[in-house]
């Protein structure tokens, strides 16, 4: 009997939903001039790159980008000035140094950055996704991240008397960007996504955006998502667009999948030390290449293939 | 006699400040290195937490960040922010962070946003991350910086996160969960905090270097108590331990 | 002519109010049924999604909670009350919800809490469970009661469940997300709410009953329109496909 | 290298946390009269009954349940006069009717029931899990259960505007009571547990508590968690005891264990309408054994084995 149901409505969803699978450039075109976006992925893991890269090619401006804290991602959209405004805690390319790219961006005056903690972003995505206009926290207080604003002013956070037990907490405000950007191992053709390794933001990100659109390593049928249910991430309903890519976070590393390009990593931070030595890596690996499997042929798929992540380290 | 670099016994150092049980916020860096050198050696029951989301991890070789899959293999929980930094942190289960900084004023306030005036910013640094979250929360912290007059200041150029603010009383008026920075550990000296003034201290200095030294290094009046021992070096043991958690040499350099 | 029970009138009739592709919180007991019939009749496509935390469930024989494992085999996603309450509901993607009630008033308010004082309750009944929330959030609500006229009443003993409120303004005070209750279904009518008061309303009369009895039947001033039609019967079909959903009768009872 | 490592960090781990395993009797006895408790499960999934019956076995008094909805548990608890306090959003045998010793001990006035609905309640625990005084949430509001209060006066929430936006939102005071009760499929002996299908309010009500008793159908190997982190819905960190025993939630069911007893529970409710059926059932299935091998023993082992879950509905 649940047997006959399912077939039926396989069928029927299936057929309804498959236009969520697009391209990566019809993605990224989807994104207006001065949208805000909420930015999946956490340090190394999972971050956005190729998007990141069409949204220059793409000749993107005027972003805002909300997430606690990336990379690679955030100085491509930086450098290439697709990204003006940052609601972020962190950027620095972890274990080699600072982000070149936004340190001198900031000193041009040509990228904002108000300045959160990781906890503070993430209970901003948790209360956009919740629905509510705000979440109490009990750091920030008594530091200049509560002193000073680039632009929200007094609305980039409250400290109030608690009305319960008179102490002080911290309000931050709710976040519901135009667009969720998160990538993930697998999703089906109607946008169940699976995550491996740590969640960072993303579950809470993933939620917490007008429109949400997945960039996914690989798809996978819907029978493997219903027969794993407690496996998805973020469930369908939730996603208005899949992309299907592989190798979307290099040079950052994708867990179960690749680790991070090292090699590429530094190459990519030594040249962003000046003006000169960004544009050259913009031109050769961004703006030169058609697209994402541009980037993939530049890199080398010797390369990209010896990065695969082997089992059981995921890595 | 042990031979070491300077960035080998700031990690042995503030190993040493890692007591066997405590939960663990690790980070990357010379700070997990120590962490993992600790655990390795006399903590072999610390649980190390990566903010990303990784609990009680084993890595085999030292992450490069804080979400490196690296944490991943041999953990025994793998989530997301909110619960390491909400759940378990600001919840008040962590017994010890480590942070590093740009700049460190006198009650171990620290800075890691800004060089320059706040307006124009001369230098972006990398912003709290998790930091401020850590130094409101943790109940003891650790920084460790390599050691440079410019970084021991009067006043920071920009406040990230809270050391003992403006001494006594401070934390409790912003009822901070944890209890503010422990020690400070140099390349060149270890600092604490004097419990009156919660102002910083100079506590020990490492082998070659005087206590003048450090005067000379730092811009602000160091409390200088009237014994001033010398730190203990690292053994050959823990040189060997950090150098196999970091075969590449990528925190501590090409070999020694 | 078909055979029928006023429960299976019931079920029957709330099923044909859930539209094709619709996110709808199904519950369990009579709602269930409904929105399961739905499923396999005129709406195969809706996202039947249980508060406890299954996503897109398909059961294959019907639930006795809302928690209960025939929801999980063959849904989409198995989560918790945050997703389905706070993300889903109160995130404004719930298309329809179904409650039930002790009591409703005029304004399609409901009480599942007490009958009698608060100070000194007769019955203890329910309480909100997720009703409040999704009376609250849903965008459109579907009410289903047995009909009794104790049950409608001018005044409610306890406000648990916002209906239309004091009518016209009052959900846009309190910010509400979800739109409130477009119909209510029992098993003698079916009422819907006048726009310009948001005050219940006659809608159909089922088969056998005239609107005299309804008026009977309610304890408040009914508005009646002038034309009001009897409600279509429901079909072989769907009875057929009931019993098999509730093979045990628990809701329809055994057989007919 | 890592082996060697984990090896020695294992064995050492393994010994200092052994003792956390402790029988349902001393888990009963840690919680004294008047507490206040965090109570997991959802309707009929994953309901730490034994540990309901064992807290009546050892006559606790003047305990507070706070929990979002339970059934045959807090049956038990009003029943038996252990709890006097509920602070939930819902109890009734769902299905089956109204919760007749709730109903009969409210009517006494021997028990008071503080109001909320399941996501005011799901929103204290995460609250509470957070250690901020409280959440903010868009129901409740306009309501009885805004107007009246029990016990709590005005502790139990409060309506007010926005500092952000000016709008009405109601704040619920976050919850971290004394202990916290949770019923999962898998623990190892740390304590790192493991839940299978839907988890209800238990993340955030696992972690809300001052103490937390893990209850477990199955002891399982350290290697098991450890090689499959991302299963982990409850961390060791947390866990203060466990418990482990067979059929904890009958006569409700434990997801790919077993399935729910409808007999029993029919019996239950149909008993439960009248206070001498009640303490029938209380004498012969709770305080007229020693223990809840006992009461499964009365129960049989053949029925008991019949619930057992079929693979791959897990009912």
């Amino acid at each position: 009997m649940a047997s006959i149901i399912m077939l039926k409505v396989c069928q029927l969803t299936e057929a309804e939903v498959m236009d969520k699978i697009i391209t990566l450039k019809e993605a990224a075109k989807m994104v207006p001039d001065g949208s805000s976006l909420f930015w999946g992925g956490f340090g190394y893991q999972r971050a956005p790159i190729a998007f990141a890269a069409e949204l220059a090619r793409q000749k993107k401006r005027n972003l805002t980008i909300h997430t606690c804290g990336s990379e690679v991602d955030l100085e491509i959209m930086a450098g290439a000035g697709v990204a003006s405004r940052f609601e972020i805690a962190f950027v620095a390319i972890e274990a080699l140094g600072l982000a070149y790219n936004m340190r001198r961006r900031v000193a041009e005056g040509k990228v904002q950055v108000e300045d959160y903690s990781n906890l503070a972003m993430a209970m901003r995505f948790l209360g956009g996704a919740l629905n509510v206009p705000f979440m109490p926290i009990r750091s920030l207080m008594g530091t200049d991240i509560v002193n000073k604003s680039r632009y929200l002013g007094d609305k980039k956070l409250k400290v109030i008397d608690c009305p319960f037990t008179g102490e002080k907490i911290c309000l931050v405000p709710s976040l519901q960007p135009d667009f969720s950007i998160v990538h993930v191992q697998r999703v089906d053709s109607n946008g169940n996504a699976q995550i491996d390794g740590i969640i960072g933001e993303d579950i809470e990100g993933s939620r917490c955006g007008k429109k949400l659109i997945v960039l996914a390593e690989e798809l996978i049928h819907e029978d493997e998502i219903r027969f794993r249910p407690d496996q998805t991430k973020i469930p369908a309903m939730y996603v208005d667009h899949v992309v299907i890519l592989p190798f979307t976070a290099h040079p950052m590393q994708c867990h179960n999948y690749y680790d991070y390009d090292l090699e590429h990593l530094m190459m990519f931070h030594k040249l962003s030390r000046t003006e000169e030595g960004w544009n050259e890596y913009l031109e050769n690996y961004i703006l030169g290449v058609d697209d994402h499997y541009g980037y993939l042929d530049k890199v080398g798929w010797d390369r990209l293939m010896s990065l695969r992540a082997k089992k059981p380290l995921g890595y | 006699m042990v031979k070491y670099t300077k960035i080998e016994f700031l990690a042995a150092c503030a190993s040493t400040h890692v007591r066997d049980g405590e939960n663990v916020f690790g980070g990357t860096g010379l700070p997990l290195l120590a962490a993992l050198l600790a655990k390795e050696t006399h903590a072999p029951n610390i649980n190390l937490i990566s903010e990303a989301g990784f609990i009680d991890a084993r890595p085999g070789e030292v992450p490069l960040s804080v979400a490196d899959s690296r944490y991943y293999y041999g953990c025994s929980a793998s989530i997301g922010l909110i619960e390491t930094l909400g759940f378990l942190l600001q919840g008040g289960r962590i017994d010890v962070g480590f942070l590093g900084a740009a700049q460190i004023d006198e009650y171990g306030n620290l800075n890691t946003s800004y060089i320059g005036p706040f307006e124009s910013p001369k230098v972006k640094l990398p912003g709290s991350g998790g930091g401020n979250d850590i130094a409101s929360s943790a109940k003891r912290l650790i920084i460790m910086m390599t050691h440079d007059k410019r970084k021991f200041v009067k006043k920071l150029d920009y406040f990230t996160s809270p050391g003992h603010l403006k001494g006594p009383g401070s934390r409790k008026k912003w009822n901070m969960v944890g209890g503010g920075p422990e020690v400070v550990i140099t390349d060149m000296c270890q600092m604490d905090f004097e419990p009156e003034t919660q102002k910083i201290r100079l506590m020990s200095v490492h082998p070659g270097y005087s206590v003048q030294d450090i005067i000379d290094n730092v811009m602000f009046d160091l409390i200088i108590p009237d014994d001033v021992p010398t730190t203990p070096e690292p053994t050959e043991e823990q040189i060997r331990i950090m150098h196999r958690l970091d075969p590449h040499g990528v925190y501590l350099g090409k070999g020694d």
